[in-house]
């Protein structure tokens, strides 16, 4: 049977794509953050997955013109990089999980969630920030994703307790796969950032910290936060955390914290970044 | 039974200089973003950049948001219903980092936007509600 | 406030659309299936609505290749009519009533449907017929139209209990919208029909007439037919029929039966049609 | 807790002649499909008919299934992915009806098909399962 043995959240800011494709991670300004990376790339050499179901939202790449689905699920066999503007990130193709894709897809509507299947699509920074940062600089990434898009942008968007649902039902959906996999979730995005207006650049440390703090052991808290509450503490792009929750209530109830990284700033955003074993 | 609203739809316009992208802006920049999204292939950035009005005019976009993409005032395109997942396109394009077109709304300079960044970013208090001024 | 009046539910045959468009009402094959909406091109006289929920499924028309969405709710100003291989019906544009789609889309979200948003797409027989079908050869459709599409297609397919959640969550929608406005909840498709291998034609009575007797006082019934069962008793496309229970759901519990009509053939499927007045 | 699925999805293969259209078609038609929606527009139908074999080339589709469309053969098409909501363009653009498209997979005549049509259609008795023979 297949099995979630552990998850990983971390923001994906693009500038950190840029920065690591143009080989700056040495740089004084980038350095801090990819030093933050080091114990997941070492982590993940022994704990390597088979599947990494990676939640993170589009950013205008692909869902969010003509049609913007609140759950979005990679049904593809696999996804390009996006050309978000400056050329496509020079990374490997993400590779699916179909068979795995479909079960889920089948449970997760059996669930009464109404997911949209996705037969073609780019994934952006979301997705690819994140498996560059984790795996390294590779020539094919060592595992297959299935991607699971969020709408955070058009509103509205889904609560903080529907996510949690969300990656319960991801949980039991794996639980019942028959074949013997080892999968990891990824929730990606965040932490507190606003890219627009006259209130730009706003970081809230102390929300984020609180948020880092719960997440672990208390997490039902932070199931309630609202997309309003997000807006206020945490700026604009802050509700991006609720994909941090779906990755969290994917692993059940133990779970032990083995990093935990939160830097201020890569460009705009706060950086925060877990990682959690399974403990169920 | 249905759930009851969490708030009220109107505090989203309570939080200062901020917009929320709901069905309106979406309405009312969707020509706007289908040319921010054109800007994902090289060859639509080079014909842009060639002939910046002339690409624009193939958009059904308004004149005022074509005149704000020509300014390069994302302020005024933010207002004008876009969203920035698509506007960074054309910051991008330009060959902007993230982080200058985002400053060019905060009301600093890039330096001092930069700078401010590094002290830790812009602190939410005060800044929470125009209502509640907290 | 305002409230749904009433509903009517109808097969959306391609054939019946080109039939009437073509002028063959009064042929010999055609004469007796128009006949059958001859009641409710009088009643909806009386009983114009000021919009119509329309529930219909997309046949590759926009919403089947790319991203196939579980429920897709029309955001877009107008909706075209689809060129399906034989030209644009010449059928007036489906116009949006954007602020109560865009309170309906809320409350859904609220009430945890994943709802897709739709900002750009064309609509296809399963909207445009029905409309015909009912207000007739007319310059402009004489209501707003807010198109909801349900995959009906590509595994998986949403429950019908899942498919009555929504239509219950859809009424309690209507009514907390400020504005007062008259609203009908129409669902298009079915009966028994199958357009596929040596199965193709295949016409099951007894399911049909029992799916029209139990739909006005005994729905709940309805609710627990399987994708399978539909696929066994009805054809491959006869699962159409949970639209018709996402209407019923959304009229409440007392329904008056205005109206029944049922016919074999027109082209490769049984007709169905039914008009409901909401006794809530 | 999860909800129970209410059958095994094995069962969605025991019905007689009828093929239900899952991940696995999708994908294995996906080329094929893309191929019948560009015939949504009249000068793709147009440059189709001039230069079918050539129109085909220009999709990824396999070389079966451009055969299969050659021949206009919907059995196979079904066959190997294809799903009818999208196959019917290919009729339509021949200008085939969709009952004289359906019953070419019926094993009847299409005149056959018609009357079985005008005379109520085709019984479910013995075509339900064919484990049950029911
Ligand atoms: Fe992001
Ligand atoms: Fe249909």
């Amino acid at each position: 049977m297949a099995r979630i043995s552990g998850g990983i959240a971390t923001s994906h800011v693009p500038a950190i794509g840029a920065a690591f494709d143009l080989g700056k991670t040495e740089e004084p300004y980038w350095k801090p953050i990819f030093e933050g990376y080091e114990y997941v790339k070492e982590w993940i050499k022994d704990n390597t997955p088979d599947v990494v179901i990676l939640i993170y939202n589009d950013h205008a790449s692909s869902l969010m013109l003509d049609i913007v689905p609140t759950f979005a699920l990679g049904f593809a066999e696999k996804f390009e990089s996006a050309d978000e503007g400056w050329g496509r990130r020079p990374v490997p193709v993400v590779e699916n999980h179909l068979d795995l894709a479909a079960h889920v897809a089948e449970q997760l509507v059996i669930d009464e969630f109404d997911i949209t299947l996705i037969n073609e699509m780019d994934v952006d920074h979301g997705c690819t920030v994140p498996l560059s940062l984790v795996f390294g600089d590779v020539e094919e990434w060592p595992c297959k994703v299935i991607p699971l898009a969020v709408n955070v942008t058009q509103f509205p968007t889904p609560s903080g307790e529907r996510c949690w649902k969300l990656g319960e039902a991801i949980r039991n959906a794996v639980k019942t796969f028959p074949e013997d996999l080892n999968v990891q979730v990824w929730g990606t995005g965040g932490m507190s950032h606003q890219l627009q207006g006259t209130r730009a650049g706003l970081i809230n440390e102390e929300f984020d910290n609180r948020f880092l703090d719960l997440l672990a052991h208390e997490p039902e808290e932070l199931k309630y936060i609202t997309r309003l509450e997000y807006l206020r503490e945490a700026g604009t792009e802050g509700i991006e955390m609720i994909m941090w929750l779906i990755m969290r209530a994917a692993l059940g109830y133990g779970v032990e914290e083995k990093h935990r990284f939160y830097r201020v700033p890569a460009s705009n955003t706060a950086v925060g970044h877990v990682v959690y074993e399974s403990k169920s | 039974m249905p759930r009851t609203r969490l708030y009220s739809l109107d505090e989203l316009d309570d939080i200062p200089g901020t917009k929320v992208f709901r069905a309106r802006e979406s309405r009312q920049a969707y020509h706007l973003h289908k040319f921010c999204m054109s800007l994902m292939k090289e060859e639509n950035r080079k014909a842009f950049k060639e002939d910046e009005r002339g690409y624009l005019d193939q958009y059904a976009m308004t004149e005022e948001q074509k005149e704000a993409v020509l300014e390069r005032n994302l302020t005024k395109l933010i207002d004008l219903g876009g969203n920035m997942y698509f506007l960074v396109k054309i910051a991008s394009t330009d060959g902007w980092s993230a982080q200058k077109a985002v400053s060019s709304m905060s009301g600093m300079s890039a330096e001092e936007y930069a700078q401010m960044m590094l002290a830790g970013g812009r602190s939410p208090e005060g800044l929470r509600s125009i209502r509640d001024k907290n």
